[in-house]
């Protein structure tokens, strides 16, 4: 019960984060929220249903991975639009023409 | 026998050949308006010759509506007082036919006057002879549109034009009173045929027969010009003089003394529908007398004098005799036609129609002055005129019925015999004071007159025949006699002998009555009000199409069109290019869909 | 409430408070302290769950890897100007609603269901043996996913090079 | 066989002329051709239904594909198709010299196809899809020959009516749903359970009162007409308008008729509206055209009217009502649109005196406009008389309001009569664009030939109502035992 709580709090904050953080790393950021609290849900939501310990662990390994691998291409793309239009704000980065 | 067809079809035919024929020969084909006239007079005539041995013509009636539930039939026949109808059309409309060769010689447009005039003896006879009240409802309109047409017959005069538009429209309202007498009518009895309309009277509930009478009194108050549908009579002065002796001296206007008559089981069984006819009779022949005295305009004091007579005849069928009613109708149309036709001569040959520019005619037209004075005698009612004995007939009844309506019937009897006098003294007394020097019309307009007068003379012989025709009761009521002679000797002196100093005696009796002199003149306001009131309808007509039907109607289409418009732009403000607000916009979706689905699946 | 719960209970709230810190914080140091605290909370959850694997494997890529490129992204953008860099936020009540919304969904649907687990602890040699075996696909899969980020970021940021 | 050709000879003129419309000359001789050739059928239609007095039918079933082109002609179809192929003629010879004549005629030949396919359509279906493809033409015609502002009013028509008729089609198809007898319309069609018939009569209502038009629905009515071409108000009041009215004979009545039963009220106190409104409406107009077009308004009442009281003298009331409006709103615009041709102006104001300068005009229309205010011996008077006596008969002295109308027809008619031609001919002659009355030139042959027929026809059924009535009897007999189940 506690962690259904928690693990919906912390999404809901990511939730919240992605929403109203101007920046953009900020806003990826609170991605990373959702993204650790979903999992951490999925596996003790797992284990609480007698999932083997050792499935559940591999399936949230690769979740982690893949979640990983999302950020980085995310932290990449904010460099380069940086890098090109000098602005971290998402809602401004439409001021600026191709 | 003359057959009834022929008399109905006749004149209309000849009314196309006239306007066929065009200006050309129309100094020919205008005889040919005579062919109606003659054939009217002569098969009423015929069916009052043999009326003795069998009573009308079998109605030959052919059905206009066929409904599974009733059919709706026109016919014509000839009963007592439709022929004596058609003598009195037949004659008044050939004498006129006659005076006009002379009065219209010099007119353009003579072939659309003769081709008008057939039609409307057409349309006359046909309301006479109908057996059907769609027949006669049919030939009422054709009657008023013939008058309309008749009345606008110089349209290029602006004051005729609107006087005939106001004619038809004032008779108008009268004919939709018709309309929905026939309606409830046919509601109530199933048939329209007036025989079988009349034989079920006695099973209608007493609303019915009062409603249906009153309406169709407001047809006949249209049509015979009773209060308040009185103010286009005097309008209708505005076409020619023939036309007003013809339509408003001796037919149309008699149309509605002819529909009681003809509906009269209608008005026997509903006491207070008589009444209403009375009191209007009595007011409309007190009022128009009145206003009839101090008119300067010789053909307004007739024209008000007709609104008067027709008043003494509503009073008679108020008062339950509707064969003194009809007597006085015959007698009237003779005296007043050849009143009108020797005003016709009188204009002709003086060339103004105002009373004030006459005087002296008597010497420069002695045929016309003559047969005035044998008019002016009879509509007074001094013996042994015509007039004499039919509102003798009608004042008795009304008498005996109502003294307080007897006693009005008899001062406006008195005013009639004062402004007939005083007209003449002016006409035909003193030296002349218009322009040019008067001449005597020619001999095809003295024919008529003479005719006329005869019969003007003569008609009052006839009350016990016509009596013992119709079954009113016959011989003369000596009391009421010598009372009417009385009166009527005293007022015509008087009106004779206090306009001995010509137009200045108005002037004195103007300061002696005052205000009432000025009011009597104007018509008491009535004819300013109702025009007043036309006019406010039209203007308010347009505002009222302007605001309502484009503001209001096409407001509301536009109206949607714009809140479409509105709509589109709000949305459109969501489109910003904010990334977050779509990701809210998508939360909140997922949010709200979430918890639908949970809300129903609970 | 047993030992084990208590412990969950404390790994929870850790990460709630992590969680917070990143949302609310303007200042940047202290929301890459705070990413850090709800990260390692994330993995002190794993462990007490009993997968120590997942545990460490979640620090060494979250907290090792992602956390340094954000703090380096951070820093970089933030390389101009002298104040203290600020995360600019823009908090409307909009936002919060639908945050709120979510929590209650998530809290009304799960809550009543996912009870807490009771610990089973699980050997990485047994982890190991089900990514190498059943899921072999799926362990395949994600190296190429890796591959192909890996890539994607070289072009990306390439990319921007020669403009 | 004859009832396709009805249909197949105006599409087929369309063509044609559309094809080789360039010369003036073939264009009108297809086009007369092509009206003529329908108004021949139309006679051998009327005359085969005169004497064998039972519906002709025609159905055309290609195999297997299912029959929906089914046409029949009975009572309530047969005098408005042959007054449709009659004003056909006369819109064509109306616009003898118009430009563009080419497509001019055949969006003419186009649109009298497509009423009569409304009128002989046994399909509801056909029905509905010849109701759109009248809009067509219209639309085109008032779009492209029209005259100020055209473009709007021929907007406004076509989205007035199309508004309607969607709605209208939902009830056609609620109606095929529940009818459950395919899409066919049987003679004698059964009515629907009663409890939905409310529904589909509204619905269908909602389409045809936009169209005949009652009143709050009339507003596109007047514009559409001051901008119509003449050809193309003859058009729209002669014949469209009467396809409201019959639809609600044809469907509304014996589909639904308890829904029609209790609407009845309603829609007479629409009718009465309508007459009042409409007179009152004319009287205060000084555009000759839409003067006419209000009175159409008026006209229509007593149509509704005669519908609304179900009985057969009401039915035959309104049948009369739309035949002789067909006629005589035809002939008003013909008159209103050469006396455009002439003097480029209709405000009242600017004529006068025009029985001097016009003789042979001005007399047709003042029996036109005798006729339109409904003067006994004249068409308009047996279709009032039968529907206000019916109305009165079913409604009581509610009806006495209609009466107003009647009076204020009167009053709005011949106060055009007076205004334009009674008066002096000089004086009031305000030449729009310097046209002194001499330049007025009176009706020629042609036109003529398209007035007196009109005015004959006028007098006849004046005079003889049973020409009309005679042939819808058994319809209308039939249609008023349906519409009267309910008192």
């Amino acid at each position: 019960m506690i962690v259904a709580i928690g693990c919906a709090a912390a999404f809901s904050l990511g939730v919240y984060a992605v929403l109203t953080r101007r920046d953009v790393i900020a806003i990826l950021a609170g991605a990373e929220l959702m993204l650790g609290a979903a999992n951490v849900q999925l596996v003790a939501f797992a284990l609480s249903r007698g999932g083997d310990g050792a499935v559940v662990s591999s399936f949230a390994l690769i979740v982690l991975v893949i979640a990983a691998a999302e950020a980085a291409v995310g932290m990449a793309l904010v460099v380069t639009a940086y890098r090109r239009t000098r602005r971290t704000l998402v809602d401004e980065f439409g001021e600026v023409s191709g | 026998m003359m057959p009834l067809w022929f008399v109905l079809v006749a004149p209309i035919a000849v009314a196309l050949v006239i306007a066929a024929a065009g200006r050309g020969p129309v100094r020919y084909t205008r005889w040919l308006a005579l062919v109606g006239p003659v054939a009217a007079a002569w098969a009423g005539a015929e069916r009052l010759a043999d009326a003795g041995r069998e009573t009308g013509v079998a109605a030959e009636a052919v059905s206009w509506f066929v409904t599974q539930t009733g059919s709706i039939d026109v016919g014509a026949s000839a009963d007592p007082i439709a022929s004596i109808m058609l003598v009195v059309v037949g004659v008044v409309a050939s004498m006129v036919v006659v005076f006009s060769f002379g009065y219209m010689a010099e007119d353009a447009s003579q072939p659309r006057y003769f081709a008008l005039l057939s039609a409307f003896t057409a349309a006359m006879t046909g309301l006479v002879l109908s057996t059907s009240l769609v027949g006669l409802f049919i030939a009422w309109e054709l009657v008023g549109a013939c008058s309309y047409l008749l009345i606008g017959f110089w349209f290029t005069k602006p004051s005729a034009a609107r006087a005939a538009v106001k004619a038809f429209l004032v008779t108008r309202v009268g004919d939709v009173g018709l309309l929905f007498a026939l309606a409830l009518l046919w509601r109530e009895t199933g048939t329209l045929v007036t025989a079988d309309v009349l034989a079920a009277v006695p099973t209608l509930a007493p609303a019915t027969i009062t409603t249906a009478a009153l309406l169709l009194f407001v047809g006949a108050a249209g049509k015979s010009a009773q209060f308040p549908l009185h103010v286009w009579l005097p309008d209708a002065m505005e076409g020619p003089t023939p036309v007003s002796a013809l339509i408003h001296a001796a037919t149309m206007v008699a149309a509605g003394v002819f529909l009681l008559a003809r509906t009269w089981p209608l008005f026997e069984a509903s006491e207070t529908a008589r009444l209403v006819v009375l009191i209007i009779g009595t007011v409309t022949a007190l009022g128009a007398a009145t206003i009839a005295v101090p008119q300067t305009d010789i053909k307004r004091v007739l024209a008000y004098s007709t609104i008067s007579q027709l008043g003494f005849m509503f009073a008679a069928l108020g008062a339950g005799a509707w064969v003194a009613a009809f007597f006085h109708l015959v007698t009237h149309a003779a005296f007043k036609s050849l009143l009108f036709l020797a005003s016709g001569s009188v204009i002709h040959g003086s060339g103004t129609q105002d009373l004030r520019e006459m005087g002296g005619l008597g010497r420069a037209m002695p045929v016309t002055a003559a047969t005035w004075a044998v008019g002016v005698a009879a509509l007074a009612g001094l013996p042994p005129l015509a007039g004499f004995f039919s509102k003798d007939a009608v004042l008795d009844a009304v008498w005996v019925h109502a003294p307080v309506a007897g006693a009005a019937l008899f001062i406006a009897s008195a005013l009639t015999a004062f402004y007939s006098f005083r007209a003449t003294r002016l006409a035909f007394s003193g030296t002349f004071r218009g322009a040019g020097h008067p001449h005597e019309s020619p001999l095809v307009m003295k024919v008529p007159l003479v005719v006329l007068a005869v019969l003007a003379a003569t008609l009052g012989a006839g009350s016990w025949w016509f009596a013992e025709l119709l079954g009113g009761h016959a011989g003369l009521a000596i009391p009421i006699a010598v009372a009417s002679t009385i009166i009527a000797g005293l007022s015509a002196v008087a009106g004779w002998a206090l306009y001995k100093t010509g137009p200045a005696a108005d002037d004195r009796l103007a300061g002696a009555l005052g205000g009432l002199w000025r009011a009597a003149a104007g018509a008491y306001g009535i004819d300013a009000l109702v025009m007043r009131g036309a006019a406010a309808s039209e203007r308010g007509a347009a505002t009222a199409s302007e605001r309502f039907d484009t503001r209001l109607v096409d407001g509301l289409v536009r109206g949607i069109a714009w809140l479409a418009r509105r709509v589109g732009r709000e949305f459109n403000e969501l489109q910003s290019g904010e990334s977050q607000l779509y990701a809210a916009l998508v939360g909140a979706g997922a949010v709200l869909l979430a918890s639908l689905a949970l809300w129903l699946g609970r | 409430m047993s030992a084990n719960d208590l412990a969950l209970a404390v790994t929870v709230t850790v990460m709630v408070a992590g969680a917070a810190g990143t949302v609310l914080t303007s200042d940047v140091p202290r929301l890459v302290i705070s990413l850090g605290t709800f990260l390692l909370g994330v993995a002190a959850a794993f462990l007490v769950m009993g997968s120590p694997l997942l545990a460490v494997s979640q620090v060494f890529v979250y907290v090792g890897g992602v956390l340094v490129l954000v703090l380096f992204a951070l820093m970089m953008v933030r390389r101009s100007g002298d104040e203290k860099p600020k995360v600019a936020t823009r908090h409307d009540l909009g936002a919060a609603v639908i945050a709120l919304g979510v929590f209650v969904l998530l809290a009304a649907v799960l809550g009543p269901v996912a009870a807490d687990p009771t610990p089973v602890v699980t050997a990485p040699n047994e982890v190991g043996a089900i990514l190498l075996g059943p899921s072999l696909v799926a362990f395949e899969l994600v190296g190429v996913l890796l591959l192909a980020a890996l890539l994607a970021v070289l072009v990306i940021v390439k990319g921007g090079e020669d403009s | 066989m004859t009832l396709a050709l009805l249909i197949a000879i105006p599409l087929a003129g369309a063509l044609v002329s559309a094809v080789v419309g360039r010369s003036t000359a073939v264009a009108r001789i297809i086009a007369l051709a092509a009206s003529l050739g329908t108004a021949g059928v139309a006679a051998v239609v009327w005359q085969a239904y005169a004497s064998s007095a039972e519906a002709l039918t025609y159905e055309f079933t290609m195999d297997g594909a299912g029959s929906f082109l089914r046409l029949a002609a009975d009572g309530l179809s047969v005098p408005l198709v042959a007054l449709t192929a009659l004003l056909g003629i006369i819109a064509v010879l109306a616009s003898w010299n118009v430009e563009r004549i080419g497509t001019h005629m055949s969006l003419l030949l186009a649109l009298e196809a497509a009423v009569i396919g409304v009128f002989l359509a046994a399909d509801l279906i056909l029905f509905y899809v010849a109701w759109e493809a009248v809009l067509i033409p219209m639309f085109f015609l008032i779009g492209g020959w029209g005259h100020e502002n055209r473009r709007y009013a021929a907007m406004k028509f076509f989205i007035y009516t199309f508004a309607g008729s969607a709605l209208m089609l939902v009830g056609l198809v609620l109606l095929v749903v529940l009818g459950g007898t395919g899409t066919g319309m049987p003679a004698t069609p059964l009515p629907i359970e009663p409890a939905s018939q409310t529904l589909v009569f509204w619905l269908l209502a909602a389409g045809l009162l936009v169209k005949i038009p009652v009143v709050p629905l009339h507003t596109w009515l007047p514009d559409a007409h001051v901008e119509a071409p003449t050809a193309g108000s003859i058009m729209l009041a002669g014949v469209l308008l009467k396809m409201g009215a019959y639809g609600i004979a044809r469907i509304s009545i014996p589909y639904t008729p308890d829904a029609f039963a209790a609407a009845a009220p309603i829609l007479a106190a629409l009718g009465v509206i309508g007459i009042v409104y409409g007179a009152a409406m004319a009287l205060g107009q000084c555009d000759l055209k839409r003067l006419v077009a209000y009175s159409s308004v008026a006209h229509m009442g007593f149509v509704v009217l005669g519908l609304a009281s179900g009985t057969e003298l009401g039915l035959q009331g309104a049948m009369l009502g739309m035949v002789s409006h067909g006629l005589v709103a035809g002939l008003l615009f013909f008159l209103v649109g050469a006396l455009y041709e002439r003097a480029h102006t209709r405000d009242i104001g600017a004529f006068g005196g025009l029985g001097v300068t016009l003789p042979r005009w001005a007399t047709i229309f003042v029996v036109a406009s005798l006729a339109s205010l409904g003067l006994p011996g004249l068409s308009g008077f047996p279709g009032e008389f039968a529907s206000v006596v019916a109305g009165f008969g079913r409604f009581g002295f509610v009806i006495a309001v209609a009466g107003i109308g009647i009076v204020l027809a009167g009053a709005y008619t011949l106060r055009a009569v007076r205004l334009v031609v009674h008066g002096e001919p000089a004086a009031t002659q305000a030449p729009a664009d310097g046209l002194q009355p001499a330049a007025l030139r009176d009706l020629d042959a042609r036109e003529l030939l398209i007035a007196v027929p009109l005015v004959a026809l006028i007098v006849a059924l004046g005079i003889w109502p049973r020409l009309v009535t005679d042939i819808a009897a058994a319809t209308l007999g039939a249609l008023a035992s349906l519409a009267g189940t309910v008192s």
